[in-house]
């Protein structure tokens, strides 16, 4: 991988900046972004790539390109949690091997939006559609997952509640604000984006910046718990989203899509969610053990990808489609 | 000035709704909550400050009759043993008004 | 109405974001802006309209006109709890009855907004000083309401103490912050409101459509309540403010006012106040419920106001100004 | 080790400072505020989380002797029937420094 | 039902980590924290909103066995005489799960 | 001094903001930013002039002009708080002495800024290493403070723990941000800068505003402890930063700095710390009461800089330097 590609991803705001949060906690400085304004950033986040997502797509129109992105959105979602279950069974039991396989099949909006920063500082460009993957593919993981405990575990006190499970994976905060700003933007197209576009656009990559150093701290206090992760997991927590990945770069190569989608897709489908499944799967598999999904995906995945995976998912691209 | 019991429960606060549940069910003349509070048990640390809402605890305290104390401590048991909590209850005298 | 007006209105990203948070208690997400965001928010709504029509009012100056606008506002905050108070009187005890009465007579400053923002999205504009004819229109109704409480209240328990009354009345947080940010606005003039546009006036619409979010969450939370209210007060919380437009229209047209101020003026009129006189209302008035004036003005007012009394009192002022 | 009383009181955040006073007029040697507290009692759902600042608690505690505590509880009874709240009295010991 | 003791602890934040070392030192099975809460003792106003972050309590309790307590609360007391605080020990059943 | 300078100093929305503020307090309004809020505003201001300043730094490099400013930086941190601790031990205790005089030879980054912007109001600038000299002006008062301590204070039950006294002088959070920042604003450059300017440097001086509103709430709050604080004091937070301001102006002059350089390092001697130094000062020197180096810096010396110190300043050196 170009060593200039790695730097220019590096010597970006916002990727300096979750060092700077991880240095923070690395060096005992008690810097700390109370409650609740990571929220606050987390919110504006989101509801800024929904709005503008939206507004890509009311230009784009719904296409059968577009159909084409969703429906590979929804296959990949669908089989990473499969897949990452059996690996994890090698080493676990049913519980924790469904709450990370979940917790890897579904996405992290923060990386995507990093991705899209890193590729728009090259000049390039996704459709907004992606937005619309990424929101379709935060929820199936939560579904499989439980599928799984269902089949696999031997949990006889209690039956798997469905339609609070549904509820969980498709209403919980993170998708319902996504999808609901997307379909916001997508209503009031140009005129409504030139009203939101001072607060939900121009500012964008400043609230980037200054949330990813709140994600640095938050990622730096999780590294104490590396170790009891174990060689396994923290393995699994690299590997994984490469080959998650490589498996998006060739479906994407395979059905002709876009390089900068095909870079954004591959992005969504090595990310692991550190909000959404893991609020689920704390209340719908209180057996298996948070502090194993939460800092896999904090503390291990997300910046293996900010600071490496970004870049090495591109190169790759880069090098295929030209 | 009745003697009645003060019943403390520290839990998860994503099973906070469920534990409320549980003293409505009771009928509780009323509770006071403080939500997102820290905590350190046998489940190590809740720091009450991640993104993640999982490692958060609520504090709940209701003031209730002997007897309702018991049934709420017995039935609120289960849930503490599984997602992690504590369940204390004292003496107290209610100033009623 | 004009349909086309509705629809205008309520295909504005700030109308559906209100929607969108009133979506989100409905479907049971879970999605909530926590405490005190929504308080930075409001702070940032009051500071921005005082800095703006101090502005304004610097550039047009205090003329004759504008002290017509100031009358009539004070006329108007002053009839309508005295008015409300005896319709009020037909169904509710005396303390309910000045409770409500005092939360119609003051007006709802992002209610306001929502409308300015309407306006400017229809090409028009209105006067700075209707900024401080909304300050003006705040404080009255609470005063009025006690002195009807001490008219026809039989409380020979305590007194009122007025000297509290008139310093909730005036010194109330929004009132100030109003009052003494459109005086450094007049103050500090073209090159204050320079220095602060790019925070108070560019990322206002943004803003204002984030904090709608909220706005629509805390009144979703209040629609449990309604049916609480009763047929009479929900009629009342939707028919009052039309027939507080339609005085103000028919004020506004005998007195001259430009169009943008007219529709500016009807609307305070129609908007009932969710903080300031609640806030009040609880300390002087402990025997009414506040659950009655609370969800009547957050869970019936103010969405009627915003997805149909705006577009209908602007339909009607068209209509009548052309 | 001074047997004291322990006063807990829960009132509408609006009344804090009508509390305090009392509180501060009976000569308590401290006092310790948790504002915002979320609760329920006859009077409904104090949820906390309103723009309106209307439905909060807040909650005090104060440990002094005996009397005092009794003096307040009994003054303070107006403010919480009229207001909403609740007062409870317990048992502690205090560790002196 | 295990009869403990509860033993609670309001202290200047910035000593919140030396109160928390003695719990642990003393191998108490857990703790809860609620930070930043407001107070006022021999010491003023704790106002609990500055920007100086030097104005603040935290309000810890801990349940544990009566030796126990008695010597956290013994080991603790140097620290609250110099930096302000109070300690109080109650009576509380525990119900174990 | 000139009456213009007060008033061009006085009628700017940031300075206005900061009396709306005392006024709330004074007229006991009830106004309130509540936590954690005022830690947004103060966080974004340490990253935006980090960022600023290492940008500059990048533009301007590292000359020897530049170290020759740093260097007069570490004297006079070095040397206020000695001569401070003597004047002081005239009247008071070691503790109290050590724990103000490093309040004092420390610095107070908002009133940097609020200097900058007067500054810039004018038409003028200053380097952006002044942002370096301050950031190496926040820690040597503690340290130095500290040592006043050992040798000073008869304290035989625990020596100072110098490990942790390091710790809390260079990596208190301030001074970790604003270091920080300053290396990502260095690294990252022009390019950097143009991403994070639209919310770090456009929306700046509304973002001041808006804090000055809350240090005028805090500092007001204090201010009913002045008359505890005594005339001995009350005329020190007066008279030292004037006294420190005109020492770093004849430096300055002797060492041929540029007029805003030298603007900018007077206000920076004349100002006191009221965050960094107040919390090492509760943990390492306990004894001492906060009540005064609080009060003191934030309702005497902080208001005074603002209002009447920056211009003074200025005019001063405008005099000097023409
Ligand atoms: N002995 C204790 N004293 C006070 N709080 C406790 C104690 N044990 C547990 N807790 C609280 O209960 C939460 C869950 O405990 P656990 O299930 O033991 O991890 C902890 O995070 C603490 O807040
Ligand atoms: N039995 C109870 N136990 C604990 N807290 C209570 C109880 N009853 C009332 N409260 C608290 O006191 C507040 C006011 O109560 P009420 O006046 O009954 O509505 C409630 O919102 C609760 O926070
Ligand atoms: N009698 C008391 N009852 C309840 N809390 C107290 C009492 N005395 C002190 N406190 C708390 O302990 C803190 C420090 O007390 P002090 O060291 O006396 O200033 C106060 O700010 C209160 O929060
Ligand atoms: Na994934
Ligand atoms: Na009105
Ligand atoms: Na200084």
């Amino acid at each position: 991988m170009g060593i200039d590609l790695l730097l220019q991803n590096i010597l970006n705001p916002p990727v300096l900046m979750f060092l700077l949060g991880l240095g923070a906690v690395l060096l005992r400085t008690e810097l700390e972004i109370p409650q609740p304004l990571p929220k606050l950033f987390s919110l504006y986040l989101l509801i800024a790539i929904g709005l503008h997502g939206g507004y890509e797509l009311s230009k784009s129109g719904i296409t059968a390109d577009v159909l084409k992105v969703l429906l590979l959105a929804m296959l990949m979602a669908t089989a990473v949690p499969i897949y990452a279950f059996f690996i994890l069974r090698l080493k676990l039991d049913v519980y924790n091997a469904v709450a990370i396989a979940a917790t890897y099949g579904s996405i992290s909006a923060v990386t995507f939006i990093t991705a899209g920063s890193f590729l728009n500082t090259l000049g390039q460009s996704y459709g907004g559609y992606m937005v619309a993957a990424m929101t379709l593919m935060e929820s199936p993981a939560i579904i499989i997952g439980l599928v799984m405990l269902s089949l696999f575990a031997k949990r006889n006190n209690e039956g798997v509640n469905w339609a609070e499970v549904f509820r969980e994976a498709f209403l919980n905060p993170s998708v319902y604000i996504l999808m609901g700003t997307l379909i916001i933007g997508f209503l009031t197209g140009e005129k409504g984006w030139k009203a939101m576009d001072p607060l939900f656009g121009v500012l964008f990559k400043g609230m980037l910046a200054f949330f990813l150093l709140d994600m640095g701290i938050v990622a730096g206090r999780r590294i104490g718990e590396i170790k009891k992760v174990g060689v396994f997991l923290i393995a699994f927590g690299i590997l994984l989203p490469v080959f998650n990945a490589m498996v998006a770069v060739l479906l994407a190569k395979t059905f002709g899509l876009a390089k900068g989608d095909a870079f954004m897709f591959s992005v969504l489908c090595a990310s692991a969610s550190y909000i959404a499944v893991p609020a689920a799967m704390r209340l719908s598999v209180p057996e298996a053990n948070p502090s194993l999904y939460v800092t896999m995906s904090l503390a291990i995945t997300f910046p293996f990808n900010i600071a490496v995976g970004i870049p090495l998912y591109y190169f790759v691209i880069n090098n295929l489609w030209g | 000035m009745k003697p009645m019991k003060k019943l403390e429960i520290v839990v998860d606060s994503v099973y906070l709704n469920r534990a409320l549940e549980i003293l409505e069910k009771n009928g509780v003349s009323g509770y006071t909550v403080i939500r997102d509070v820290l905590g350190k048990g046998e489940r190590g640390l809740m720091a009450a400050d991640e993104l993640t809402d999982v490692f958060k605890n609520s504090y709940i305290f209701t003031v209730c009759e002997e007897e309702k104390a018991q049934k709420i401590a017995r039935e609120i048991n289960p849930l503490l043993k599984k997602v992690g909590g504590i369940c204390i209850i004292s003496d107290v005298v209610w100033v009623p008004h």
